[in-house]
C-alpha cells in the first residue's frame, strides 16, 4: 500500500505488521496526551510535585534526554566538521550513523520542549522567556539554546525528510532539500556551539544554586564546574545511545543496518570521553565533598539520606560509571558484542542517574537543620507524559526508518531479491 | 557571587525575638488575611499550600521533662544576595535596589519553579491549584494585594502595599521619608507578644539596627552567603546552632 | 530580548548573550535564506547565476 | 488553475508564509498571554473607599476590642484594636480570622429554615420569619396551656452576665421553666471557689498586669486561656519587662505546651494530682512560716486548730496540710522531686506580687472544684486577695436592672418545680447548671421531660464532653429550635433554625470579660449589613414573647434589642467617675472604671465568718443539710442515711473537717487501668477553635503537619511509650476507651509525659463545610467524664484509654 513511499533497494515489513506496531505506540502517545490535558486544564496538582520537589520526573527526564540527544550535535560535528577538515575517516565512518544521530537528536530536544511546556505553570506565556528575558539566568540561556538549536535540528532533519522518494519528485523540494544539505556543515557549526552552551547550562543552572550545597559548585568565570561536566557527560553518553539505538533497530528489523567498525568508532569516542570525564567528576567529587561542603557547614554523608543514599554515588560513578568506560576503551572488551551493548547501555544509565542527582537529590536534601528529609513519587500522569515522550520518539524513529533512507550502508547490506535479480540501485542518498 | 548590599536608600529588615515567639499563629493568619492567600480544603498539605509566612517548631530532643520547644516563623528572607533572583528567566523576581525587597511579578512569572528550587528556606510557594477561597469568601478580599492565578509562584513581600500606602501618605505631607512606624508588615503588626520588630536596616536610629547588634541575633543559614534581612534573636545556645548547618565538633 | 524591553540594560551581560544569541539566529537565518535564493534561481532557470553562488561549507569558511 | 498538489503545497506555503507576516498570530500569541493574566474564575476584589470600624469581637467572652478595616461595604481585615483596656491590640488567630466566620456562605444559614425530612437527612425548607415564630410560640403555648411551662428548655452559650443571656433566661422565667441550660466553663469552678471561700458570686479575677510570680496550674495561658487577646498582651508585658521586674512564670503541665515551653520553670506532675501539688507548696509556707501573718491571722477563718459553739474540735488548715501533705508525701502523688516543691514555694512566698492560677488549657471546660481551692488557698497564704497584682474581688458593672419579669400562675407553678438536671438542689448544691446530667435523665426517662429545646450559642453536640450522650438526648427530645447562625451539629438535629445574625452583623454585650479584673462593659456593633435573611436572637426573642402574649409579653416590653441593652446601660451614666451616655458607649465600644478593688479587708468577705475561708461553712451546712435529708424511705440507693452515705454521694473521699477544706481528691476514672493503662488528656491551642465555632481555614494553615495529615488527627504521646507500642512517628492507631474508639495518627512528642494520650479538642466536626468536616476525630467521642466530687461537673481530663496498633 505505501510501497510508493518506501525508499528504492530497501525492503520492509508489510503494513499489516507496521499498523500493530504504531498502534502500540500511538496508544502510549495517546496516555501522554491525556496526561498533557489534565495538566493543562486542572493545573500542576495532577503531578505528585510540590513545593519541596519543584522538579520531578519530568525535569530528570528532560535533563536525560537532552543528555543523551547530544549524539546528534556530537556526531554532526565529528562529520561535517572534524571528519571535513581534520579526521577524514571520521567523516567516511560516521556518515553512516549521521542521519540517524540527527533523528534521534530531533526526537529528543523537541519531546524536551514539549515536556517544558507541559511542566511549567503558565505555558501560554511561557514566551515572556524569550521576551523578558534575564540573561543571568543559565535556564533563560537554556531555553533560547533548546529553542534553537530544535530550530536546526529541524534544518538538519529536513533533507532527510526530502529524500522520501515521494518527496523528491517535486522539484522544488528536492532542490531544496539538497541545498539544505550543502551548507549542512554550517547548521552543525550552529548546533555544534548552541549545544556546547546548553548541555553547560543545564548543569550551570545546578551548579549556581548556592542555596543548595548538594548541587553547588565553584566555577570558571560565570561557569560553575558543573557546566563543563555536563558538556562532557552528555558527548560521552550520546554517541553510545545512538550506538544503542541502532542496534535496537538492528535487533527489531533483524538487519544489518550499519558496518560493526561503525559501531567500534562510536563505542571508541564515547568510551574515551566516559573515561576522561569520569577522572573529571572524581576530582569535581573529592574537590566538592572537601570544599562546599564543609564551608556549608554538612558533611558528606549528610547529603545521602532516606531513600537517596550513598548507594547512588557508588552507582553513579563506580558501576555505571568506572565499569562502561574501560568496557569501551579496551579493543578486547567492545569488540565482543555482548559486551559492547553492555557498556553503552551502562554509560547511558549513568548519565541518567547523574541527572536524576543534581535534579531531584538536589531537592530532597532538607538545607534548613530542622527541616525534614522528604521523597517523592511521579503520579500516573507525570508517567504518562514521560512514557508518551518514549512512545512518540519510537513512533518517529520507525516512522523515519521505514520511509526515509536513513543508514546509507542499509541497501548494500541487505541485497533486496526482486524476481531473482538484486537491486543494487540504492538511490538512498545521493546527497553527499 | 557577587555581594549586591545596597548602602544607600532603605534596607527593610526584621528582627523575630525567638524568646518572644509564642507560636500562636497570628502572624501567618494576619498576613494570610492581609495578601488574599488562599485556602486549600486540605491546608495539612504543608508542601502544597501557599504560606508566604511559615511557622517550624524545634525542640532542644531532651527527654521529658526538659523537652524545650521553639518556635521559627519563616517569612521571606528578602536576601541582600538572593539566590532566587538572578535564576528567575523571565525577570518575574527582582531585588528592588531603593528597599531591598524582593518583589515577584506574578502576572509574568510563567511557573518554572527554577526560583523555588534555589531557595534553601522554602519561602515560596507555588500555585498548584486555581486560589480557593471558600464560597463567599472572596468577599474579604483586599483591592491592595492582586489574587494570584493557578501556575505561578508567590512569596512575602514585606506587604509591599503597606510601604506604598506610606509612601504616598508621606508625599501627601511633603515628606521624602517614612518615620519608624509608619509602614510594618501585617505580621510584625499583629504579633501580640511583639516579637517580630520592622524597619530600614540602614538607618541606626531604627530599633532592628540596633537589635541585630545584640550577640544573640542570628539568620538562618548565613553560612551560605545568601545575607537575609530577616534576623533573629534568642538567648538559648542550642536555637542558634539550629539556625544553621555545623560539622561536628564545631563550635557556633 | 529587545532594547525597547523595559529590563533590558546596555550592560556586559546582555551585549554578550544577546550579541551571541542574533549572531546564531543571523547564521541560521542567512543559511535559511542562501538555501531558498540558490532553491529559486535553480527552479527559475538562473544556472549560471547558480554555479557561480554554490558553496561548499566548510572548506570554503576556513 | 489547475488544483494540483504542487499549487496546493504552493498555497498552503504562501498562506503559511502570509499569515505570519501578518500582525495576527503575534496579537494572538500576545492576547493569550494577557488572558492568562485576567482569568474569569481568579477573583477580582472590589474597590471602594476604605474605612475602619472600631468594634469587639465577640466570638468568645474574652471581648477585645478589634478595628475592621473596610472597603465600601466590605470588610476585609480584622486588626486588635491598640486603644482598648482589654487587650492593647492583641487578637488571637480565631478573632482575626473572623471574616472567614462573617462570610463562610457554606456554614452559615442563610434564612429560617424547617425540617422536612426525618431527623438528620437535611432536608430543610425555608420559610418566613413570621411563620418561624408563629410556630414556636404556638408550641410552647401548647404544652404551657396544660400547665406544664417547665417543657420547654434552654442551652445557652452566651456569657452569663451578658444581656442576651439575660434576656434568654428571662424568657423562659417568664414562662415558667427553671431548665436554663449554661455551657460549662472553668468561669463556674472560679466562681464557686469565690463563693466557697468568699462568699461573692462571681468568678475570680486576676490581677495579672501587675503580678510579679505567677503560679499557673495548668491554666494555658499561651493557649487561649482566659481573653487570651488579654492574655498575649500581658505575656509581652512580663517579657519586656525589664530584668528586676521581670515576671517569673512557673508553668504545671503534664505537655510541653506553649505555655510551659516558654516559661521559666516547667513542672510536670500527674494529671489530676495538682490539687496535692499546691498543697505541698502550703505545707512549705506553712512549715517555714512564709504566709502573710498579717491576712492568716486577721482575715482567715479555719487556718488554725479551733473550738466551735458546740464546744467540738476542729482541726485547722494548717494542721492537716502540715500532717499529711509533706514535700515527700506530695513527690510520691505527683512525681514532683521534693526540693523542687521546696524551692518553688520559696520563690512563691518571697515574691512582691504572686499569684497562683487554677485552670486548665482555655478554660472552656470546669475544673475540679477542691483542687481549684487548694490552689486558691496559695494566694489566701500569701494575702494575695483583693489586692495589687493578685486575685481580686471586683464591683459589679453598674448596669441598671431591667423591670421585674411578671409571673402568671402558670409561670409561679412551673418555677417551684426541680431542675431536670437536679442543679441547685441539695445533691448539688453549688452548681448552677449541669448539662451532662441534662443528658442523662432525658436518656434515662421513658419519655422526654422536655418537649422543646431552644440551643442559643450554643454547640452541645460537638463541644460536651461524651457528646454522644447528648446526641442521644437530642434524639429523644420531640423538638429543638436553633439560634446558631452556622450549619453546627447541634443545628444539623434542630426542628426549627432561628439564624442569628453573624458576629459582625449584630450589636451585643459581654459584661465583664472573661478574667478581666475590673468593672468592664464591653458593646460590639454592626459592622456589615446583615448578609443573609437572618435576625438577631435577642429581637426574634422579644417578638416571641409578645406572640406567646399575656404576662410574657407584658415581661418584654422593649420594640427591639438595642432598646433592652440601651436600658441596662443607662445605669452607667450614674456610676463612677466617668459618666457616659449610650452614644458614648456605642462609639467607643466599652465603659469602665478601673477601680480595681472592692473596699477593706475588713469588710469584704461575705462569708459566714466575714474572713476568708479555708473552712468553708457554706460546705459544711450543705452537706450536712444533704445527709440530714437521706433519709429511709427516699429514692433508692440512698438507704444507710448516714454522713458517710452523703459523702460517697457526693464522690468525696476525705474524712472530717478536710471535707470541708481545700484537700487533695484522687479523681477516679472510668475504665479499669488493667485493660486501659493509658490516660487520655484533651489539650487545646489557641489557634485552634475549640468552642461552638467551627475552625475557620486559616486556622487550618497554622495547624502543623505533625497534628493533622489530610484528614487524620494526631495524638501526641512520649516516644518511649509509643515505641512500647510498637508505634512509629505518623503510624494509625486505634484510640479506646470504655466509651468508643477514635482512629488516630502517633506524633512523638519528647514533651509529652509518658503514658498520657495528648489529643487536641476542636477537630473532628461531622458538621460545617468541607474545609472542616471530616477532618480529624473528636475527643468528646470517647471522654468517659466521671463527676468531680461535690460540684458534680463532669471530669474530661481523665479518661482511661488503651492504644491498639493498626
Amino acid at each position: 500500500m505505501d510501497l510508493a513511499l518506501i525508499p528504492n533497494g530497501v525492503q520492509r515489513c508489510s503494513l499489516k505488521r507496521f499498523v500493530p506496531w504504531m498502534v502500540l505506540w500511538i496508544a502510549l502517545i495517546s496516555w501522554g496526551l491525556v496526561s498533557a490535558f489534565l495538566c493543562f486544564f486542572k493545573g500542576l496538582n495532577q503531578t505528585n510535585m510540590n513545593h519541596y520537589f519543584a522538579f520531578g520526573l519530568w525535569i530528570v527526564f528532560d535533563l536525560s534526554i537532552i543528555a543523551l540527544g547530544a549524539g546528534a550535535f556530537f556526531t554532526g560535528f565529528l562529520t561535517h566538521i572534524i571528519g571535513e577538515v581534520f579526521i577524514y575517516p571520521f567523516r567516511d565512518n560516521l556518515k553512516a550513523v549521521v542521519n540517524a544521530a540527527v533523528v534521534i537528536g530531533f526526537i529528543c530536544y523537541s519531546s524536551a520542549i514539549a515536556m517544558l511546556g507541559v511542566d511549567v505553570g503558565q505555558p501560554l506565556r511561557a514566551w515572556f522567556i524569550f521576551w523578558h528575558a534575564n540573561v543571568h539566568s543559565m535556564l533563560t540561556e537554556v531555553s533560547f539554546c533548546i529553542t534553537a538549536y530544535l530550530g536546526v535540528l529541524t534544518i538538519e532533519y529536513l533533507p532527510l525528510v526530502f529524500s522520501n522518494r515521494k518527496l523528491r519528485e517535486i522539484p522544488e523540494i528536492d532542490i531544496f532539500g539538497n541545498n539544505l544539505h550543502h551548507i549542512i556543515a554550517l547548521f552543525a557549526a550552529v548546533g555544534t556551539f548552541l549545544s556546547f552552551f546548553h548541555q553547560g547550562s543545564l548543569g550551570g543552572m545546578f551548579g549556581v544554586l548556592f542555596g543548595r550545597p548538594f548541587a553547588f559548585r565553584e566555577g570558571f568565570l560565570i561557569w560553575p564546574w558543573t557546566f563543563f561536566l555536563f558538556i562532557h557527560s552528555s558527548i560521552a553518553a550520546g554517541p553510545s545511545f545512538t550506538l544503542l539505538c541502532v542496534w535496537i533497530a538492528q535487533k527489531v528489523t533483524g538487519k544489518e543496518l550499519i558496518t560493526r567498525d561503525v559501531f567500534n568508532l562510536l563505542a571508541k569516542i564515547s568510551g574515551w570521553l566516559l573515561a576522561t570525564y569520569i577522572v573529571l567528576k572524581i576530582v569535581d567529587t573529592i574537590a566538592w565533598a572537601y570544599g562546599v561542603v564543609p564551608r556549608a557547614g554538612m558533611s558528606f554523608m549528610d547529603f545521602y539520606q532516606g531513600s537517596y543514599g550513598i548507594w547512588l554515588i557508588i552507582a553513579e560513578i563506580g558501576i555505571f560509571g568506572i565499569i562502561p568506560a574501560i568496557i569501551l576503551i579496551t579493543p578486547k572488551f567492545r569488540e565482543r558484542n555482548d559486551l559492547l551493548i553492555i557498556g553503552a547501555l551502562m554509560n547511558v544509565i549513568g548519565i541518567v542517574l547523574d541527572r536524576f542527582v543534581f535534579s531531584i537529590q538536589t531537592l530532597s536534601i532538607p538545607v534548613m537543620p530542622f527541616d525534614k528529609f522528604m521523597s517523592y513519587f511521579p503520579s500516573w500522569q507525570e508517567w504518562g507524559i514521560a512514557i508518551g515522550a518514549i512512545g512518540y520518539g519510537i513512533l518517529l524513529f520507525s516512522l523515519s526508518y521505514r520511509y526515509l533512507p536513513l543508514f546509507p550502508q542499509e541497501a548494500e547490506m541487505n541485497p533486496v531479491q526482486v524476481l531473482g535479480r538484486a537491486v543494487t540501485d540504492s538511490g538512498v542518498i545521493k546527497r553527499s | 557571587m557577587k555581594k549586591e548590599e545596597n548602602s544607600k536608600g532603605n534596607r527593610y529588615g526584621m528582627v523575630i525575638d525567638l524568646d518572644k515567639c509564642t507560636g500562636c499563629g497570628l502572624c501567618t493568619v494576619a498576613c494570610a488575611s492581609e495578601n488574599n492567600i488562599s485556602v486549600l480544603y486540605d491546608e495539612s498539605d504543608k508542601t502544597r499550600n501557599i504560606a508566604w509566612l511559615q511557622i517550624y517548631t524545634i525542640t532542644n530532643g531532651k527527654d521529658f521533662p526538659d523537652t524545650e520547644v521553639v518556635y521559627i516563623p519563616r517569612p521571606c528572607m528578602q536576601c541582600d544576595n538572593p539566590p532566587c533572583v538572578s535564576v528567575c528567566p523571565p525577570t518575574a523576581t527582582r531585588k528592588d535596589p531603593n528597599t531591598g525587597i524582593i518583589s515577584q511579578i506574578y502576572s509574568r512569572c510563567v511557573g518554572c519553579r527554577y526560583c523555588m528550587a534555589a531557595c534553601p528556606y522554602h519561602a515560596r510557594s507555588f500555585n498548584w491549584f486555581d486560589p480557593s477561597f471558600p464560597e463567599g469568601m472572596d468577599r474579604y478580599l483586599s483591592p491592595e494585594v492582586s489574587p494570584r492565578m493557578r501556575g505561578v509562584v508567590e512569596k512575602c513581600t514585606f506587604c509591599h502595599h503597606r510601604l506604598m500606602r506610606a509612601r504616598s501618605k508621606a508625599y501627601a505631607e511633603g515628606r521624602r521619608e517614612l518615620k519608624e512606624d509608619e509602614y510594618i508588615p501585617a505580621c510584625a503588626e499583629a504579633c501580640p507578644t511583639q516579637a517580630i520588630s520592622f524597619g530600614d536596616l540602614n538607618n541606626p536610629e531604627h530599633q532592628v539596627s540596633q537589635l541585630i547588634k545584640s550577640p544573640h541575633a542570628f539568620r538562618l543559614l548565613e553560612r551560605l552567603g545568601t545575607e537575609p534581612k530577616v534576623y533573629y534573636l534568642s538567648a538559648k545556645n542550642w536555637v542558634r546552632r539550629m539556625a544553621d548547618n555545623y560539622l561536628a565538633g564545631e563550635l557556633s | 530580548m529587545f532594547p525597547f524591553c523595559f529590563e533590558w540594560a546596555w550592560d556586559v551581560g546582555h551585549i554578550i548573550f544577546m550579541g551571541l544569541l542574533y549572531m546564531v539566529l543571523g547564521a541560521i537565518s542567512l543559511g535559511l535564506l542562501y538555501a531558498f535564493v540558490m532553491t529559486w534561481l535553480k527552479v527559475t532557470g538562473r544556472d549560471k547565476l547558480f554555479e557561480r553562488l554554490w558553496i561548499r561549507f566548510p572548506i570554503t569558511l576556513w | 488553475m489547475e488544483f494540483s498538489r504542487r499549487n496546493f503545497i504552493k498555497f498552503f506555503a504562501g498562506g503559511l508564509g502570509g499569515t505570519l507576516l501578518t500582525p495576527l498570530p503575534w496579537k494572538l500569541i500576545d492576547d493569550i498571554a494577557i488572558w492568562t493574566q485576567n482569568w474569569s474564575w481568579v477573583p477580582v476584589p472590589g474597590k471602594g473607599k476604605f474605612s475602619h470600624v472600631n468594634t469587639v469581637c465577640t466570638l468568645c467572652p474574652g471581648a477585645c476590642g478589634i478595628q475592621v478595616r473596610k472597603v465600601g461595604s466590605r470588610a476585609v481585615k480584622i486588626e486588635g484594636r491598640s486603644d482598648y483596656p482589654v487587650n492593647h491590640g492583641a487578637v488571637c488567630p480565631l478573632g482575626m480570622a473572623g471574616l472567614q466566620v462573617l462570610y463562610n456562605e457554606g456554614i452559615r444559614w442563610k434564612a429560617p429554615m424547617k425540617r422536612m425530612g426525618p431527623r438528620g437527612s437535611q432536608e430543610w425548607k425555608e420559610i418566613s420569619w413570621d411563620e418561624a415564630i408563629d410556630t414556636l410560640a404556638a408550641r410552647i403555648k401548647g404544652f404551657r396551656d396544660k400547665g406544664n411551662p417547665e417543657k420547654l428548655a434552654a442551652v445557652d452559650g452566651n456569657q452569663s452576665r451578658s444581656t442576651m443571656a439575660l434576656l434568654i433566661k428571662r424568657l423562659l422565667n417568664s414562662i415558667g421553666s427553671p431548665n436554663y441550660l449554661r455551657m460549662p466553663r472553668e468561669e463556674d469552678t472560679h466562681s464557686m471557689v469565690n463563693f466557697l471561700m468568699q462568699g461573692f458570686d462571681s468568678p475570680l479575677t486576676f490581677d495579672l498586669e501587675n503580678a510579679d510570680f505567677i503560679l499557673s496550674f495548668g491554666c494555658g495561658l499561651l493557649d487561649g486561656w482566659g481573653s487570651s487577646g488579654r492574655m498575649l498582651n500581658v505575656w509581652r508585658r512580663w517579657a519586656t519587662n525589664d530584668r528586676q521586674h521581670k515576671t517569673h512564670i512557673v508553668q504545671v503541665d503534664p505537655r510541653a505546651s506553649n505555655t510551659a515551653s516558654k516559661a521559666d520553670l516547667w513542672l510536670a506532675p500527674s494529671p489530676g494530682t495538682e490539687a496535692a501539688l499546691a498543697l505541698g507548696m502550703a505545707h512549705v509556707i506553712i512549715k517555714e512560716k512564709l504566709y502573710s501573718k498579717e491576712f492568716i491571722d486577721n482575715h482567715s477563718f479555719g487556718f488554725s486548730d479551733w473550738f466551735d459553739e458546740k464546744g467540738l474540735e476542729h482541726k485547722g488548715f494548717s494542721g492537716i496540710v502540715l500532717g499529711k501533705y509533706s514535700p515527700e508525701n506530695v513527690e510520691n502523688i505527683t512525681g514532683i522531686k521534693s526540693r523542687v516543691i521546696i524551692e518553688v514555694a520559696r520563690k512563691f512566698a518571697s515574691a512582691n506580687a504572686p499569684i497562683a492560677l487554677a485552670g486548665r488549657g482555655k478554660g472552656t471546660f470546669p475544673g475540679s472544684l477542691y483542687e481549684f481551692m487548694s490552689v486558691h488557698a496559695l494566694n489566701a497564704l500569701k494575702g494575695r486577695v483583693n489586692n495589687k497584682g493578685g486575685t481580686l474581688i471586683t464591683d459589679d458593672v453598674p448596669l441598671a436592672p431591667w423591670a421585674d419579669v411578671v409571673y402568671d400562675s402558670v409561670a409561679n407553678n412551673g418555677l417551684t418545680k426541680e431542675r431536670i438536671d437536679r442543679a441547685g438542689t441539695l445533691r448539688y448544691p453549688f452548681t448552677r447548671t449541669l448539662i451532662h446530667k441534662f443528658a442523662e435523665v432525658i436518656n434515662g426517662s421513658h419519655s422526654s421531660p422536655v418537649d422543646t429545646l431552644l440551643l442559643c450559642s450554643a454547640n452541645p453536640a460537638y463541644t460536651m464532653p461524651d457528646n454522644q450522650s447528648f446526641i442521644k438526648a437530642l434524639k429523644k427530645i420531640p423538638f429543638i429550635v436553633s439560634f446558631s447562625p452556622f450549619m453546627d451539629e447541634s443545628s444539623m438535629m434542630a426542628d426549627l433554625i432561628l439564624p442569628d445574625h453573624s458576629h459582625l452583623e449584630k450589636m451585643v454585650d459581654i459584661v465583664r470579660p472573661t478574667g478581666i479584673q475590673y468593672p468592664l462593659y464591653a458593646l460590639s456593633r454592626p459592622v456589615v449589613k446583615p448578609l443573609y435573611r437572618t435576625r438577631h436572637t435577642g429581637d426574634v426573642i422579644i417578638s416571641l414573647a409578645k406572640r406567646i402574649g399575656g404576662s410574657i409579653a407584658s415581661s418584654f416590653q422593649w420594640a427591639n434589642f438595642e432598646e433592652a441593652i440601651k436600658e441596662r446601660v443607662s445605669g452607667l451614666y450614674d456610676a463612677g467617675e466617668n459618666k457616659v451616655s449610650w452614644e458614648d458607649v456605642k462609639k467607643n465600644g466599652y465603659w469602665y472604671t478601673p477601680r480595681h478593688f472592692f473596699g477593706k479587708r475588713s469588710d469584704i468577705f461575705k462569708t459566714a465568718s466575714k474572713k476568708f475561708e479555708f473552712f468553708s461553712t457554706k460546705i459544711e451546712l450543705a452537706i450536712k443539710t444533704y445527709s440530714k435529708g437521706l433519709r429511709p424511705g427516699k429514692p433508692s440507693g440512698l438507704e444507710g442515711k448516714s454522713f458517710d452515705d452523703a459523702l460517697l454521694n457526693l464522690g468525696i473521699s476525705a474524712k472530717g473537717d478536710e471535707v470541708y477544706m481545700p484537700h487533695y481528691e484522687e479523681i477516679k476514672s472510668g475504665g479499669d487501668k488493667n485493660e486501659y493503662p493509658l490516660l487520655l488528656l484533651p489539650i487545646e491551642f489557641i489557634n485552634l477553635a475549640t468552642g461552638w465555632i467551627g475552625n475557620p481555614p486559616f486556622l487550618n494553615k497554622t495547624l502543623f503537619d505533625y497534628q493533622l495529615t489530610k484528614d487524620d488527627l494526631f495524638v501526641e504521646v512520649n516516644p518511649k511509650t509509643a515505641s512500647r507500642y510498637g508505634l512509629t512517628e505518623g503510624a494509625k492507631a486505634i484510640l479506646k476507651s470504655p466509651k468508643g474508639e477514635l482512629s488516630v495518627r502517633i506524633h512523638h512528642f519528647d514533651g509529652a509525659m509518658p503514658d498520657v494520650i495528648f489529643i487536641p479538642f476542636g477537630l473532628g466536626h461531622t458538621a460545617y463545610d468541607r474545609y472542616l468536616k471530616g477532618k480529624g476525630v473528636n475527643p468528646n467521642e470517647i471522654i468517659d467524664p466521671i463527676e468531680d466530687p461535690l460540684s458534680g461537673q463532669p471530669v474530661w481530663w481523665n479518661t482511661r484509654v488503651k492504644l491498639i496498633k493498626i
